[in-house]
């Protein structure tokens, strides 16, 4: 029933300002997607790592597209510190709501279950939680008294954007153990997809393929990008490409390098021949 | 024992923290990507027959998780997991975490990557295990920046573990959360209790007597070098090539 | 690793009073093991459907091994009422917890992540709200104040059982899309699975069968009981006997008539070379 | 036209009550076990080319859910789930639902399977439409003995949707959640208002006119003999040999 939309429509359809939840590079990120968004000149996006962010979200920073980042971390992993991150952050012009990994999964679920809040345990005594007034301590309940817990607010962001290995036709997606891009469909108001390929049938009468499927009824639209989710590793279809991330890490440590690098890899030649 | 290379040690002595008689069971340890040396200790326990079950968050095969990354968080809030590792860009007298980074919040001198999970997992945890090859009073300071994560907590927070010990390139420290202070347990061969004074910017306790961290044994060694390096090689390649000389037969796994 | 143990051990493992955590008809109940159940004699069991309850509830219901049910409904579905049950309801030797289907999950995803509580929208009005003591209706600090909402407590069952289609040479089990039963596994404190088959290999090796799979880190023990749900279909193993179902239905609207089926179907003959 | 069944005019009455055009849209509908009828309305309106999205929530093949049963409710927490189908055992006045039974709780006198999800489903989609074939003073009662699922709520609770109608065997009613009150809006060949009046335990309101409600067409009534039979064959074998005539051409499931 979904017909795949091109990878440039799709970038067109995330409008500036909007609230893109990204799953981290060991997790199916969409870097074709981003490459779109900056090709597209987005604007004012405010990026929300699940739970962490990595290559994409560097790329996006670098190339001005990002007004606001939450996150647990920005890490190119390997290849050390982010550099257009870390460059943003010296220069203050990027928001950073400093997150930790299960907070985020938990304010995804809360919005995956349709409930305001839901509490977590720990935080308590981290700055990460002082630098959060919209986190509130509330004293739990089922305790006797004196057992302070965290309440955190359910978090819907506007477009959730990964890449899957395949869609099938009728429109749901394969990415198979990735289950936080499930949550994160389930809880964003949008959720593009970009895939290897699509293929005939319908996965979830697959027994073998339900499990690692997120039902179309989640997916506002696919694009075909193949190795979209590169120099990031997809499962078993390929490898992640140290080489280019350290090439990346090079020359993004400076903004004449991470142009140039934007214009060999994104707008140039060589970015439109592999898209 | 000639030849035996820092990270060999500092891998045993991880291993002999991780069996200490004293500290709860470590039936299921779950190891991040963030250092090696961590992983070579719990697969030098496996290779030497102790039954530990480890979670290795980033292989790329057999990524042990199937509901996402939340799995690990609520896998620990579980309380499942019985021990981690964590480092930081500084690390205080009581234990205190700073992944964010140095200067104003969020980090506005040094930006480090971000705290990750270390905010949940160092409270939720059974115990946890910090290590910080740097030991220099830039790292290890009295009072961390900004706190990702908190070394204690005030009566009545529920929290189920704390750190165990602190593991440096000079030392071992061992930690007492009922005081919030570390104590020196061992100094690594080289080092003197005034060396270790001298490069840490938190203060500490200093038993009568404090024991050079022993050498890996021979039966370690071997298996270090063996076994363990065979399990290692795919994650990670470059240390296994610069600590065990080994490098991977396989080609590169980036097509 | 894991060495699959006998029926009859997994069944003796279980202690009489425990809290068991069953999934429904629909979603890989251990027939089986329920059945062992009621001949090892169980007494006390306290049963939770996930989160409904079936034919193996019935079962035990009728077998006096049940001191207690919590659960959304027992039913056997197009066979109609569950006899067993409904019988022990009249008779009131039963004590009978009622539940709505989300309450349920919300306890165990409560216990999956370790809070002590959990945020469910609805529930207000309903009497079973009104039967729930260990409910807790607070005002939503997410909201300016006047928004009631539901807390339930975290549930952790003693016991969670149910069967899968295999176990992995590492004791992982692979049950496809139904993850209920990994939720009651995460939440459960020990976890008892039959499967059909034991396979050589590591299903998280394969990214075609990891997704289906729950970790071995939560799987106690395994038991082979080949056809262990049946009557209750498997994905595409085996369907429904709903022959067999309406049988039972039949026979158990009495006592004595239950009695038969038991002796013929769990303590005699065609029982014992069935299994 | 003669040999309309009773359950093809309900299904074509369900499926004018969904696209009723003061109701908000039904983009995606949910459908339980309970009853074939509703199954059929939402296959009609597929099978006539409405592009609606069907959840069915106990067809053996493509199980539309992959996290397991709580993904419906997370769909409907989630605002999803445009409408839900709900009976029970006894359905009030106020549109209240007893799902658990008669006499005192839970159910001493006659014990019904239980509330299922109706306590949250009946909040939480943004509509929900009653079936009941048996219409009856013993399931249409001034005031249920026991609440599975309130009609409506106190002003302030969070409520995303309430009943649009109550279809039975001998009519529709709407309801009217503002005022709590169901009102005749049509009723089948054959009955009159006196006639539904002497078998409603609850008072309603009946306007100046009640039109009688229509026939299938004969356009619909191809569709649910033919498609829609068709995918109903798996789930329901039965109903679809007594209302269609029709038996499947596989043999039974069952091994």
């Amino acid at each position: 029933m979904t017909t795949p939309i091109s990878l440039e429509a799709m970038a067109a359809s995330v409008p500036d300002g909007a609230l893109v939840a990204l799953p981290p590079d060991n997790s199916l990120p969409s870097v074709a997607l981003a490459k779109a968004l900056v090709r597209r000149g987005a604007r004012g996006l405010r990026l929300l790592g699940v739970p962490v962010a990595g290559f994409a979200a560097d790329l996006l920073i670098g190339a001005g597209c990002v007004a606001e980042i939450e996150t647990s971390a920005v890490s190119l992993g390997e290849a050390g510190f982010a550099p257009r991150f870390s460059a943003a952050v010296r220069a203050g012009t990027l928001v950073v709501r400093d997150c930790t990994c299960p907070a985020v999964h938990t304010m995804l679920q809360a919005a995956e279950k349709g409930v305001p809040f839901m509490p977590l345990r720990g935080l308590i005594g981290s700055d990460i939680l002082a630098h959060r007034p919209d986190w509130k301590v509330s004293d739990n309940p089922y305790a006797a008294g004196g057992d302070p817990i965290v309440l955190l607010p359910a978090l819907q962001p506007d477009v959730a954007i990964f890449h899957a290995v395949m869609a099938d036709a009728e429109g749901n997606v394969w990415l198979g153990r990735r289950r936080e891009c499930a949550t994160i469909a389930h809880a964003s108001k949008r959720a593009l997809v970009t895939v290897e390929r699509v293929v005939p049938g319908n996965f979830l009468e697959d027994e073998r393929l339900a499990p690692g499927t997120i039902n179309a009824t989640y997916v506002t639209d696919i694009a075909i990008a193949e190795r979209g989710a590169h120099p990031v590793a997809l499962l078993d279809e390929y490898g992640f490409d140290a080489g280019y991330v350290a090439d990346y890490a090079r020359m993004a440590k400076t903004e004449a390098g991470f142009a140039a690098w934007l214009a060999r890899e994104v707008f140039g030649q060589r970015a439109a021949a592999a898209e | 024992m000639s030849g035996i290379k820092p990270e060999e040690r500092l891998a045993a002595a991880l291993a002999r923290l991780i069996l200490a008689p004293d500290a709860p069971p470590a039936r299921h340890i779950a190891v991040g990507a963030a250092s090696p040396i961590p992983a070579a200790a719990c697969w030098l326990l496996r290779k030497a027959g102790h039954p530990v079950r480890l979670s290795l968050l980033h292989r790329r095969s057999g990524n042990p998780f199937t509901e996402g990354t939340r799995e690990l968080f609520d896998l620990t809030g579980q309380g499942r997991i019985d021990l981690f590792f964590l480092g930081g860009g500084q690390i205080d007298g009581q234990a205190n975490l700073n992944l964010v980074g140095t200067g104003a919040w969020p980090g506005r001198d040094v930006r480090f990557p971000g705290s990750f999970g270390s905010a949940f997992m160092y409270a939720m945890a059974h115990r946890t295990i910090l290590f910080r090859e740097e030991h220099s009073p830039r790292v290890l300071v009295e009072r961390v920046d900004n706190i990702s994560a908190a070394g204690v907590n005030a009566p009545g927070v529920y929290r189920r573990g704390h750190a165990q010990a602190l593991v440096t390139g000079k030392c071992v420290f061992r930690f007492h959360p009922d005081r919030a202070r570390f104590s020196l347990l061992s100094r690594h061969p080289g080092e003197t209790v005034e060396s270790i004074r001298a490069a840490t910017g938190f203060g500490f306790d200093i038993p009568d007597a404090v024991p050079e961290t022993p050498d890996p044994t021979p039966a370690e060694l071997a298996l270090l070098r063996g076994p363990v390096c065979d399990e290692m090689l795919e994650t990670y390649p470059e240390f296994c090539a610069r600590v065990f000389g080994r490098s991977e037969a396989r080609a590169p796994a980036a097509e």
